[in-house]
């Protein structure tokens, strides 16, 4: 599966898997922040309208 | 010069607070704001005083004109009295000091570091600076704050005294102070409510 | 129709809903694919062996580090200019975005130095910017998040934006001058012999778009996140003053 | 002007304002380095240039915090904006007061320090050239910082984070002029950047601190 | 007690609260290093241990200022020290929470700026230690000296001014023992001194220093 | 239990302000504190909360009895209105805040931040602290600063619904409260300067 890295496998490895998660870690982050103040505004706006 | 407010509408941390104010105060007058905590008294002032910029509407008449006293009196404690004032004196390119520290009966405290004064004598060396500044139009937030009742008078005097030598004032308090002035509660200005989905550029 | 609509964020965030899956899926997979590509059907280096696969990271991330600086340079000068919230939430929602993107150019830079240059870390001009550049982002970042009247907080870190640009550019010139490099120059060509290159330098096209695609979806959503924040505090305030 | 200057002068020297202070920390910080790194004499000799560039830089560093906060704080800076003083006046002269009261004394004393750190003899005269060279330049920006964080109460470190990349190059032609003298080489082109830079900053960066001044007092 | 310590954790994490400012202190103090003495990587390598102790050091120092001046200011040591809980205690946990939002972050961050400064493989583990250690002293000796200035205006230089002769013997002993153990020698002396100084000044300072507040509050 | 204050002398920054002062404040009273600014007042005060010892005389019947409000409030502007009060009652070991809020008309602003509040507001939720501590003596310094006419009737209200439960209330202010209660005048007790030559070991 993995390509023959040779004697250099763990640093490229280390590289892939430190940068991906810190993409991941922002994506997670990012998404979970933008859903939770999605939900915030959407009840604060329909009950600010309810009570006028 | 007269001061000219003319439909202002003003707003604090993003929010209007109070909209359509407008009056004049001419040479000789006093104008007094009255209105309950929080109504946005203070935020008038410092727009009037130029520290901030309007939401809507203008004032004009204003520039160079104001002298403004805050909440706070901006003394530095290690300096004395005199030192404090003749700062302001100078910064405001005037000379003579005596008369204000008489108005207000500092003339014994004199080389007292500020620090060490009461929360009224501080109070009152403040208030004193105004005198020091040569300007007309006095914009005053709470002058009365920590005052007894014979600071009160004075304070009232030094005012009469300004406005009969031409000067005017617009005076935020929430007490009695026994002068002859207009009185305008901004209570009814308070700003209307934006509707809901009225979402434009400034999230106002 | 003028750009500038899109300065209203009710506008903005109609648009962005369309615009939002678009930008997921094609950034995905580009990025899937150069990183595909770059790490299993790329030769080793002659001189680097494996370790060239790094590349596939390192360079895009480390140019979308600075394009993202570039980028909150610009809108907050139209914040300065046209005073559209949007574009000074949009800078705010960029920097993030930005300081991860240093942090991987950092981490695989880093990791890339152990084996090629015998230590994780030297005073290269250029490394040694990127850290400043770092710098640079986490002051902005942390004087948004100190002041919390909204308008005052974009004004202060639009004109530290400005300030900071000039300092930065000033601190390279300065860092070049003080300490000479061991760092590859910048070329894409990784060694001498082009047809080496021309195998990597593909797959390096694919993720240089992908990632900026990415860094474009990111900053998007990130900007209809901080919209709507905006909005709850502007909404929750009323509320208060109106009660 | 000259009042605000008199004035900023006096309260630095009156009891509590400081004026020392800054000095002191740059002596506590010099003193300290031995008790961190160790007292061989020819490491001390090799990094005392930059030991004491660095020493001044955050001895001047942590006395920004009082340049203006101070008069956020009581008032006077809502009052000096409303009087007939342009801002970018203000933030200068108080940029001035602060490098007399701060920089000014960490240049003089910096050759005594050098003594306790083996500084070699030819490095004295390049590290006093370069730090009076240099410190305008860190008040001017260091003002900068501190109307950023004016209303931010003990922003203190706030305003390091935010002002520290600013001193960078200011930091590295300093140094490297100041190294470069007490390694008896050639130090023009560092001492001409450090030069241009000091001008370029004093010229121009009072109008952004005035402009972020006026923003915090809004 | 708890409500205490969850009130200064809530006010650090708070937006202007200065959580990771020291933090970030740290990072800028380290990067400075190598601008100010050179980038040569044998020299930094030997000041490294040093550097991050007195890296630590400073940006532990620097959010002192905070700990009780903010509560002085607002009036709330007056309202705590008027309330049901003995000021000793409350000294104690404010050093605690200080610790928690300030040295332990110093702690786990060493590692990553040894990286930058050339630390030999050996040296992370005693950095770590004898700053894991040390830090709780830290705090505890720079509550002292909070509670000293506490009642001047921007008191920070002048605190550090105090706090610093305090701290030398924890640096001397941390140092040591970090450069030590990055040369490869036996640490453990300095680190048994060092655990003493922290248990000694954990147990007794909170009296000191609950008396000062209290003379500060008269 | 009764607050005893027996021949009372206070100093502030080593000079003596006031000297024999002599009342007791029984369950169910209040004491009004008059006097000129700069008189000694605030210092009195501190001196009877424990907060500084005085130079002669005694006060008795308050150890763990009293609460303090000074001139500031102890609010962290980071803290919402509700943290800010739960975290003094978790102090003193209460628990219940609603009561509070709700004399002080703070239950709509309960989730702001302190620092987003008028003046007049953070006064309120200063006071409102002196409902959860529990405690049956309350010392104010000033409580009214800043507050409009309605607050100050509010307040009022709040002080007669805590003599009526015994409580009682020492109370140092310039203005009118409305209340039933004794008043004191501070200015007789001004301490007699001392003569030139008497020069002992306290140098006062
Ligand atoms: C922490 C360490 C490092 C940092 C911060 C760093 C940073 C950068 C930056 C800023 C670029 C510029 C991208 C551009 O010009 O578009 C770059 C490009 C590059 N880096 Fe690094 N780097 C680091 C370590 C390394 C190492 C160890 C190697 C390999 C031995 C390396 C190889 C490259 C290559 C091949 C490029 C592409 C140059 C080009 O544009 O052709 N880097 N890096
Ligand atoms: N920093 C702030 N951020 C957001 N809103 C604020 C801030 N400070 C005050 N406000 C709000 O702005 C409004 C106006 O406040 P302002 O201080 O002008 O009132 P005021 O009339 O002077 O009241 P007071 O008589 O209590 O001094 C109030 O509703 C207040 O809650
Ligand atoms: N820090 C200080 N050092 C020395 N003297 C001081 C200090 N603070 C106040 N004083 C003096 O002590 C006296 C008493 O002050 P105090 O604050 O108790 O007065 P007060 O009655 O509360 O006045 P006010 O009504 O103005 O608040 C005053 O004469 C004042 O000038
Ligand atoms: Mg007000
Ligand atoms: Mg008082």
């Amino acid at each position: 599966m993995l390509p023959d890295l040779g004697k250099y496998s763990e640093t490229v490895l280390s590289a892939y898997a430190a940068s991906l998660l810190l993409l991941a870690l922002l994506v997670v982050l990012t998404l979970w922040r933008g859903r939770r103040v999605r939900r915030d505004m959407d009840t604060l706006e329909q009950r600010m309208r309810r009570d006028g | 010069m007269s001061l000219n407010v003319s439909d202002l509408s003003i707003a604090r941390g993003g929010l209007p607070v109070l909209e359509g104010i407008s009056f004049e105060l001419k040479p000789g007058q006093a104008l007094i704001l009255r209105g309950p905590n929080g109504v946005g008294k203070t935020t008038l002032l410092r727009s009037i005083a130029g520290l901030q910029p309007p939401l809507g509407g203008a004032v004009s008449g204003g520039e160079d004109q104001i002298a403004y006293a805050a909440h706070s009196d901006g003394l530095k404690s290690a300096l004395t009295v005199t030192e404090n004032l003749q700062f302001w004196a100078s910064v405001f390119g005037t000379h003579n000091i005596e008369p204000a520290l008489q108005a207000y009966n500092l003339t014994t405290l004199r080389d007292r570091p500020a620090g060490a004064l009461s929360a009224g004598q501080k109070r009152r060396l403040g208030l004193s600076r105004m005198m020091v500044t040569g300007r007309p139009i006095w914009v005053m937030d709470e002058p009365t704050v920590s005052l007894d009742q014979a600071s009160v008078a004075l304070f009232a005097q030094v005012v009469r005294t300004h406005l009969e030598a031409g000067g005017s004032a617009l005076i935020a308090t929430h007490i009695d102070l026994g002068l002859d002035a207009r009185v305008l509660d901004v209570g009814p200005y308070k700003a209307a409510p934006l509707d809901i989905d009225d979402f434009d550029g400034g999230f106002l | 129709m003028s750009i500038w609509e899109y300065a209203n964020p009710r506008k903005f965030l109609q648009t962005s809903e369309r615009v939002m899956p678009v930008l997921w899926v094609s950034s995905g997979l580009l990025m899937a694919v150069g990183l595909i590509w770059g790490f299993f059907f790329t030769p080793d280096d002659y001189r680097q062996g494996s370790t060239v696969k790094i590349i596939f990271l390192h360079v895009p991330a480390a140019l979308m580090a600075i394009n993202a600086w570039f980028m909150m340079l610009v809108a907050s000068l139209i914040w300065v200019i046209r005073r559209h919230h949007v574009s000074a939430l949009a800078a705010k929602a960029a920097a993030p975005v930005g300081i991860v993107m240093t942090l991987i150019a950092l981490a695989t830079g880093a990791i890339w130095g152990q084996p090629m240059w015998g230590t994780w870390w030297a005073w290269d001009p250029r490394l040694t910017s990127f850290l400043v550049l770092f710098l640079f982002y986490l002051g902005y970042i942390a004087l948004w998040e100190a002041i919390d009247n909204p308008d005052t907080a974009a004004d202060l870190t639009s004109i530290l934006c400005l300030v900071g640009t000039v300092f930065a550019v000033l601190s390279r010139y300065a860092v070049n001058f003080w300490n000479q490099g061991l760092h590859q120059g910048a070329s894409l060509s990784l060694d001498e012999k082009e047809n080496v290159a021309d195998a990597f330098s593909n797959p390096l096209y694919v993720c240089m778009i992908g990632f900026g695609l990415f860094f474009l979806a990111m900053v998007f959503y990130r900007t209809g996140t901080e919209i709507r924040a905006r909005r709850i505090k502007a909404l929750m305030a009323r509320q208060r003053q109106e009660a | 002007m000259i009042a605000l200057l008199m004035r900023d002068l006096r309260l630095a020297v009156r009891a509590g304002g400081g004026f020392g202070l800054g000095l002191a920390f740059f002596l506590i910080v010099t003193v300290m380095v031995p008790f961190s790194v160790g007292p061989e004499s020819d490491l001390l000799a090799r990094i005392a240039p930059g030991v004491l560039w660095l020493g001044a830089l955050l001895s001047c560093l942590l006395s920004l915090d009082r340049l203006l906060a101070l008069d956020w704080e009581d008032g006077s800076l809502d009052l000096l904006a409303t009087a007939p003083l342009p801002l970018e006046a203000a933030v200068s002269i108080k940029a001035l007061a602060h490098w007399i009261t701060t920089g000014l004394p960490l240049v003089l004393a910096a050759p005594a320090l050098g003594v306790l750190l083996n500084l070699p003899l030819e490095g004295f005269k390049w590290v006093v050239i370069s730090l009076l060279l240099g410190t305008p330049a860190l008040s001017v920006i260091g003002t900068f910082g501190a109307a950023l964080t004016v209303g931010l109460k003990r922003g203190g470190l706030l305003l390091s984070l935010l002002v520290m990349p600013l001193y960078v190059p200011t930091l590295i032609f300093g140094a490297e002029a100041a190294r470069r003298g007490a390694m008896g080489m050639v130090v023009e082109t560092p001492l001409l950047m450090l030069a241009g830079i000091s001008a370029g900053v004093i010229a121009l960066m009072p109008f952004a601190s005035a402009a972020v001044l006026r923003i915090n007092l809004r």
